[in-house]
């Protein structure tokens, strides 16, 4: 039986798990190298497990009657709240499981390489590998999740992992502001998804994908002709579910984090925040795919969504030097790529194409963005700058990284023969069947992709020679492993014919190559290159004339559209200085003050009534002889009755 | 047994003393003459004691007990009393009552 | 007869009881005491309680007045004169004891008393003597050896409390 | 001699030999070693437990003694327990234990110290074990009353005010709860007959329905003081404040857990149609309370100030969970308060390690401790994520059970109100997160800091016990929440829903 084939890779989270547990525990007593090498075997394990079974379940097993199956080889009850509302652990076996398997060991396998270079003599080197492992064992338990709640429950996990990995140069308060900016607005955004969770168990009794997605779902029925503030209840569900795939994936306006948290070691970077924890809300919309097809008004705002926000981080990394940040909010634009296409997709065979485009675009988003910011690494490495402005002619020093930047950024330019062109190319064929002003948006977004990636490549690699106080020097043999294997699969991952593979239903297609849509696409991302060239490899400043040439847009796109200075008036005005504070008045002066209120008129009657002891004889005379006196007067009253 | 004198005349005489013992004890302040419109008050009721006994149950003995006790009493009363007084003058340099509040709240 | 007698020992024993509590020579105040206190025995020789009268006259006018005397003599000069109460307090106590003796006198005016059959047995000395240290029913010797027991407490209270502390502060 | 009445006795027993000793040394290791004894005692009880209901009894409740105390009124000495107490009990234990570690360092009048901590812990225990709702009240009383030395004599700041608002405030909370306690004896038996105290006998019948209206109330409110409802919470952040470390960890730990376990089972369940009633009353301030207190927290700056509004937060959250009458809920409501129970005393032993070596508890003062006390700092960090409800902890076993059941009910105002309660777990994050970063990152803020020493032996003996039950509970909660599950049903079945 299939199920039992796949049990074995339940091995990838147990030793994950143990080189988390013993790296983290006994890391301070460990050498360094040594903690490093048992997170590297250990991802190195797993990266071999994950492709043996990609290999038997897409070339060997996986198929049953046609149809990729969705397979459960292990499964244990966690815990139990009725039932049929059950949180198992287990691992569940389907073509986008399997295929972000091998994107999420593949590039933590590389960046565990990577980073035996680029963090050597770090203090704190055995924490970063623990972080790393947790990281890994968190991505990988989300990935292979057999129900809701145990997605949840690894999204939380990646969401710490991500938390301290950024904050690893704990001493750098921007980093600490970063590390809790991510996580909190993660957590923000998770509440929707909690709430999402709940609902829809709520009116499915149950967490399981297997039952969820399975053909006699009731995800779908069960909620239909409810309707809550005129929008359908299921289409409220998959919108709050989507807030916590928007919140991981940094999608428009909950963006915010991603770009701080570059705070992080750079292949931390790579790893997290551009490969594989980002995606997750891809992952998330995909895994519910068949229960969002439910939900149109779910998707249509999905797609608007990654619309809007693929061409506003696009704009905003025109602008942006420091390099990480370019590739950040690089990151973001193609993630509104892929949510886009999941938005634009219908459910089965051609009809799915946006499905399959958009984990395709993961797939190679995930190769070639990793290697962009390994590269970065690498260039970091060597100058000790983030700054591109402080970077240029390293192409001669680092001719390596040079290269395989090259191949990266004209991977993610979209042109052909690299693998973003065919993933691309896909979303906007899919795109355009939806409609044609997404089409135009990330026709566009594509031109600008390849202006800034094009911009940053130049001012980096090109240009004149800056006077670096030590000269730079090619990347350790470590990194430029990583480098290179990341390069080739960035060369050659969109030659695999993923239709076949991973679809909406299971069931592969053949897909069909458009001309109309791919030269266009190849037009505009040589525009985009050729304009690049004209303003950065040139000597002269033809970009900083068009930059005081246009002063309102260039500042808007520099400061990020004034997000984050509108987040932190909200959350300081308004949340810490305008609700917590008062909070915390009212509490001291109001509740607590009515209570110390109730003591101090008590201490005030008794101070009155004590003074009633006066030490005066003959007032307790008085007070005697009269109360005797109204003691009698009443006798005699009531005994007159 | 008075002749002519109901219980009622005795009374009124014996309520008289009481409340003119009482009027004394308000008034004064000097302890020793506290004490004595004390012993007033006393003796009014002693009074009352033996004149109901006399009047109301001349075959019994309660009444007259009662008040030769209180007679006893009222001696050692006066005595802790006046070692108070005394006492308390030797302390204060002083025996007035508005002056003696040392215990008071 | 009688009845003239008990009127004069009756306006003996008010007049003294205000001069008692009204004088102003606080040795004054103990003589006219005393006089009310001796007028209180002759009540009792009228009403033919000899023994009765004659502890009056011995604890109460012999023994209390001269311990009172004794602390005047302690605590105060011959020629002190007490400042007189102001006239707020004494018209405001004033009240107070005319209310309490209205209120006294009404109750008592409308209360029936049922005066009992009069036995002219004499109480004398040797019948109080008996009862008091019979143990049958109504014998007092409880009482009597209680308060025996209360007077040794009081001279032995009274003795502890005058004398002067050791440490004198 | 049965084996619940041991609970009470080892404690009597330890007071007593710790009264023989006056060398500081030996008074603290009596009292672990009593607390120790007392510790496993509870662990063979919860196997025996096991072993019984593995073995299929079924009654109700287990281990039951039942002795006539006070004839005429019917007040017995009765105790027994069910998979609610015994998982409270555990709690209790482990909490006291470790207490006894986290106060190793108090050096004026330790043998007062600890027998008046050992005290309190009696009450506890004493009342967790109760079936008899007068001797219930007599170890609540009991636990009560020694915390106001506690905190009077070895407390800091304004410790006599703190000390005198916190008795003042839980007396007042007692003296309606001994009026509703007496209202239900006097309704116990609405149909003639023998009145009783015996909470698991009036649980049967079914009070009427006047006085229901009129005891719940008073009983909820009175257990709701202590669990610091709102707005009858102030006394705790003061209290906290002012506490001993191995105080407020009893205090928040167990002490505010008998108003939650006091509310769900004595005012809810003896007298469920009146808690119907006035749920959503209770609700309000239920949910009032836990988002109030999370956004009261994240003004603070005094450690303990934090997470003494952190727990009101909390607590809100296991009133708002009992007032749910959905077995789900209830069953996170108990998790919720072992949980809590658990996490807030890892936090308070720890601030109070970070105090007797900082010497100041204001989070703006520090900075950097990450790097001077690893352990601490690392602990503090798990604590901080558990707090929050990290999968892997137990708070987050509990929070979802409470929002699972609670979301079985379909009206819009729970719906809406549950909502609410879980967004107070995102402001959770703010308080804790904020208070961590400023705390033990970034670059050392006081020189004096730096020599600072890491945890000691005994402070790593009580930080990696709590730690370790925690996390073991959120990685394995299956067979807690089952035994609370399974013993839930013989009572909210009586309840009639």
């Amino acid at each position: 039986m299939q199920t039992e084939l796949f049990s074995n890779t339940v091995w990838i989270l147990v030793v994950l798990f143990f080189a988390f547990a013993i790296v983290g525990l006994f890391g301070n007593r460990l050498k360094p190298m040594l903690s490093g090498a048992i997170s590297t075997v250990a991802i190195l394990f797993s990266a071999v497990i994950s492709y043996t079974t990609a290999y038997f379940y897409f070339f060997q097993d996986g198929m049953i009657n046609g149809k990729y199956a969705m397979l459960i080889p292990f499964q244990h009850e966690w815990l139990k709240f009725s039932d049929t509302l059950v949180i198992n652990m287990g691992i569940m076996i389907d073509p986008i499981s399997v295929m972000m398997l091998v994107v999420v060991t593949t590039v933590s396998a590389m960046v565990h390489i990577y980073s035996f270079g680029y963090m050597k003599g770090e203090i704190g080197f055995e924490r970063y590998y623990a972080f790393l492992s947790l990281f890994s064992f968190s991505m990988l338990g989300l990935v292979m999740s057999t129900n809701l709640f145990q997605m949840y429950i690894f999204w939380e996990l990646v969401g710490v992992s991500s938390y301290l990995l950024i904050g690893f140069y704990y001493k750098k308060p921007s980093a600490v502001n970063a590390s809790k900016k991510a996580f909190i607005v993660t957590r923000f955004a998770d509440l929707g998804f909690l709430v999402g969770i709940l609902l829809l168990s709520f009116y499915t009794r149950t967490f399981d994908f297997t039952t969820l997605l399975g053909p006699d779902s009731t995800a779908i029925s069960s909620m239909a002709g409810l309707s809550f503030m005129g929008v359908s209840t299921i289409s409220w569900v998959m919108i709050l579910i989507f807030m916590g795939g928007a919140g991981k994936s940094a999608m428009f306006p909950l963006h915010i984090w991603l770009p701080d948290a570059m705070e992080g070691p750079t292949p931390v970077s790579a790893l997290i925040h551009a490969a594989t924890m980002v995606v997750a809300g891809v992952y998330l919309v995909a895994r519910l795919f068949s229960i969002y097809i439910g939900a149109p008004e779910a998707l249509a705002v999905i797609a608007f969504i990654g619309a809007f926000t693929s061409l506003f981080a696009a704009i905003i990394a025109v602008t942006q030097t420091d390099i990480k940040r370019v590739l950040a909010f690089s990151t973001i634009s193609q993630i509104g790529y892929m949510m886009l296409a999941l938005g634009v997709s219908g459910y089965g065979g051609e009809e799915g194409l946006g499905f399959m485009a958009s984990m395709f675009h993961l797939f190679t988003h995930a190769m070639f963005k990793a290697l962009l910011f390994l590269g970065a690494g690498a260039v970091i490495h060597a100058v000790h700058s983030n700054y591109m402005t402080e970077m240029g002619g390293l192409r001669k020093y680092l001719p390596i990284t040079h290269i395989t930047f090259l191949i990266a950024a004209l991977a993610i330019s979209g042109i052909p023969p690299f693998a973003g062109f065919f993933s691309k190319d896909e979303i906007l064929v899919a795109a355009w069947a939806n409609n044609p002003l997404y089409f135009w948006t990330e026709w566009f977004v594509a031109g600008l992709t390849a202006f800034y990636m094009f911009r940053l490549y130049f001012s980096v690699f090109w240009g004149e020679n800056r006077n670096y106080e030590k000269k730079p020097h090619e990347a350790p043999v470590s990194m430029l492993i990583a480098l290179v294997y990341l390069g080739i699969a960035s060369a050659v991952v969109g030659f695999i014919p993923f239709s076949q593979f991973v679809t909406s239903d299971g069931i592969p297609f053949d897909i069909h190559f458009h001309w109309n849509i791919a030269l266009p696409s190849i037009g505009i991302a040589l525009v985009g290159i050729g304009i690049a060239a004209w303003m950065y490899l040139k000597p002269g400043n033809v970009a900083d004339k068009m930059a005081t040439s246009m002063p309102g847009v260039y500042k808007l796109s520099l400061n990020k559209f004034y997000i984050d200075e509108i987040y932190l008036w909200i959350t300081h005005k308004i949340i810490f200085k305008g609700i917590a504070a008062p909070i915390a008045w009212f509490d001291r002066h109001v509740v607590d003050g009515s209570m110390n209120g109730i003591a101090w008129v008590t201490q005030q009657v008794s101070g009155r009534t004590k003074k009633l002891q006066s030490g005066q004889l003959q007032q307790y005379g008085y007070a005697m002889v009269l109360g005797a006196v109204a003691f009698v007067l009443l006798l005699l009253y009531w005994g007159a009755r | 047994m008075i002749e002519g004198i109901g219980v009622f005349d005795v009374l009124v005489v014996s309520t008289a003393m009481f409340f003119i013992g009482i009027y004394g004890f308000l008034v004064r302040k000097n302890l020793i003459t506290i004490l004595m419109s004390i012993e007033l008050v006393l003796n009014s009721v002693n009074i009352n004691f033996v004149v109901f006994n006399k009047y109301l149950y001349p075959d019994l003995l309660q009444g007259y007990m009662f008040a030769l006790f209180a007679i006893g009493i009222a001696a050692a009363e006066a005595a802790v009393a006046i070692a108070i007084i005394l006492n308390v003058f030797r302390k204060m340099k002083g025996i007035d009552v508005e002056h003696v509040d040392t215990m008071k709240y | 007869m009688e009845k003239f007698i008990f009127y004069f020992i009756s306006a003996i024993i008010l007049v003294f009881s205000v001069l008692t509590v009204t004088s102003r020579k606080i040795l004054r105040a103990a003589v006219y005491l005393l006089f009310v206190l001796m007028a209180t025995a002759g009540l009792y020789f009228m009403l033919n309680y000899n023994f009765l009268a004659a502890v009056q006259l011995t604890v109460y006018s012999g023994g209390i007045v001269v311990l009172i005397v004794f602390a005047v003599l302690l605590t105060a000069h011959m020629e002190h004169k007490l400042e007189a109460p102001s006239m707020m307090k004494s018209i405001f106590a004033g009240l107070v004891a005319v209310l309490g003796a209205g209120v006294t006198l009404f109750a008592l005016n409308s209360f029936p008393f049922k005066e009992g059959v009069i036995i002219e047995a004499p109480y004398d000395v040797e019948a109080v003597g008996l009862k008091m240290l019979s143990y049958g029913e109504n014998g007092y010797v409880l009482p009597f050896e209680v308060i025996s027991i209360l007077l040794l407490a009081a001279i032995i209270g009274a003795i502890i409390v005058a004398k002067k502390s050791v440490n004198n502060d | 001699m049965d084996r619940l009445s041991l609970l009470v006795l080892v404690p009597a027993l330890t007071m007593v030999i710790i009264a023989m000793f006056k060398d500081p040394k030996k008074v603290r290791l009596i009292a672990a070693v009593g607390m120790g004894v007392q510790l496993i005692q509870i662990l063979f009880l919860l196997f025996a437990f096991f072993a019984e209901r593995n073995a299929g009894n079924t009654s109700e409740m287990l281990f039951v003694t039942d002795v006539v105390w006070y004839q005429s009124l019917n007040i017995h000495y009765a105790v027994g327990i069910d998979g609610i107490s015994v998982a409270m009990l555990l709690l209790t234990g482990i909490i006291v234990f470790v207490g006894v570690f986290a106060s190793w360092e108090i050096e004026d009048r330790t043998q007062e110290f600890f027998i008046t901590l050992i005290l309190l812990a009696t009450g506890v225990f004493g009342f967790f074990i109760s079936l008899d709702l007068f001797t219930l009240f007599m170890f609540y009383e009991l636990a009560v009353i020694p915390m106001y030395l506690l905190i009077g004599i070895w407390g800091s700041g304004p410790k006599e005010y703190s000390a005198m608002k916190l008795t003042l405030m839980l007396m007042g909370a007692s003296a309606l709860l001994l009026v509703g306690i007496l209202g239900i004896y006097f309704n116990s038996a609405p149909d003639g007959g023998q009145l009783t105290f015996n909470f698991i006998e009036i649980s049967k019948v079914n009070m009427p329905m006047e006085a229901q209206m009129f005891f719940f109330p008073l009983t909820f409110i009175g257990f709701g003081v202590l669990a610091a409802m709102y707005p009858f919470h102030t006394w705790s952040p003061d209290g906290h404040a002012s506490a001993p470390t191995a105080v407020s960890m009893l205090h928040a730990g167990v002490l505010m857990k008998l108003g939650g376990y006091g509310a769900l089972r004595i005012a809810i369940m003896l007298m469920p149609d009146a808690a119907h009633e006035m749920a959503w009353f209770f609700i309000i301030l239920a949910v009032i309370g836990s988002v109030y207190g999370a956004l009261g927290a994240v003004a603070q700056k005094d450690l303990k100030y934090i997470n003494a509004y952190s727990s009101v937060s909390h607590l809100g959250l296991i009133l708002f969970a009992a007032l749910m009458f959905n077995q789900v809920a209830y069953e996170g409501a108990v998790l919720q308060m072992i949980s809590h129970g658990l996490i807030t005393a890892l936090f308070f032993a720890l601030i109070g390690m970070i105090y007797s070596r900082t010497h100041t508890r204001n989070i703006d003062e520090m900075g950097g401790l990450m790097k001077v006390m690893p352990v601490l700092g690392v602990a503090y960090m798990v604590a901080g994520f558990a707090s929050l409800g990290l999968p892997g902890f137990s708070a987050f076993v509990a929070e979802m059970t409470i929002f699972v059941g609670s979301f079985q009910n379909t009206d819009l105002f729970t719906r809406v109100a549950t909502v609410l309660v879980v967004s107070s777990i995102v402001i959770t994050a703010v308080y804790i997160l904020r208070a961590a970063g400023i705390m033990l990152y970034g670059p050392i803020k006081n020189k004096k800091f730096e020599m600072l020493p890491d945890a000691r032996w005994y402070d790593k003996v009580a930080v990696f016990i709590l730690i370790g039950v925690i996390t073991g509970i959120g990685m394995f909660p299956g067979w807690l929440s089952n035994m609370i599950f399974t013993d839930l049903t013989p009572m909210f079945e009586r309840m009639g829903n």
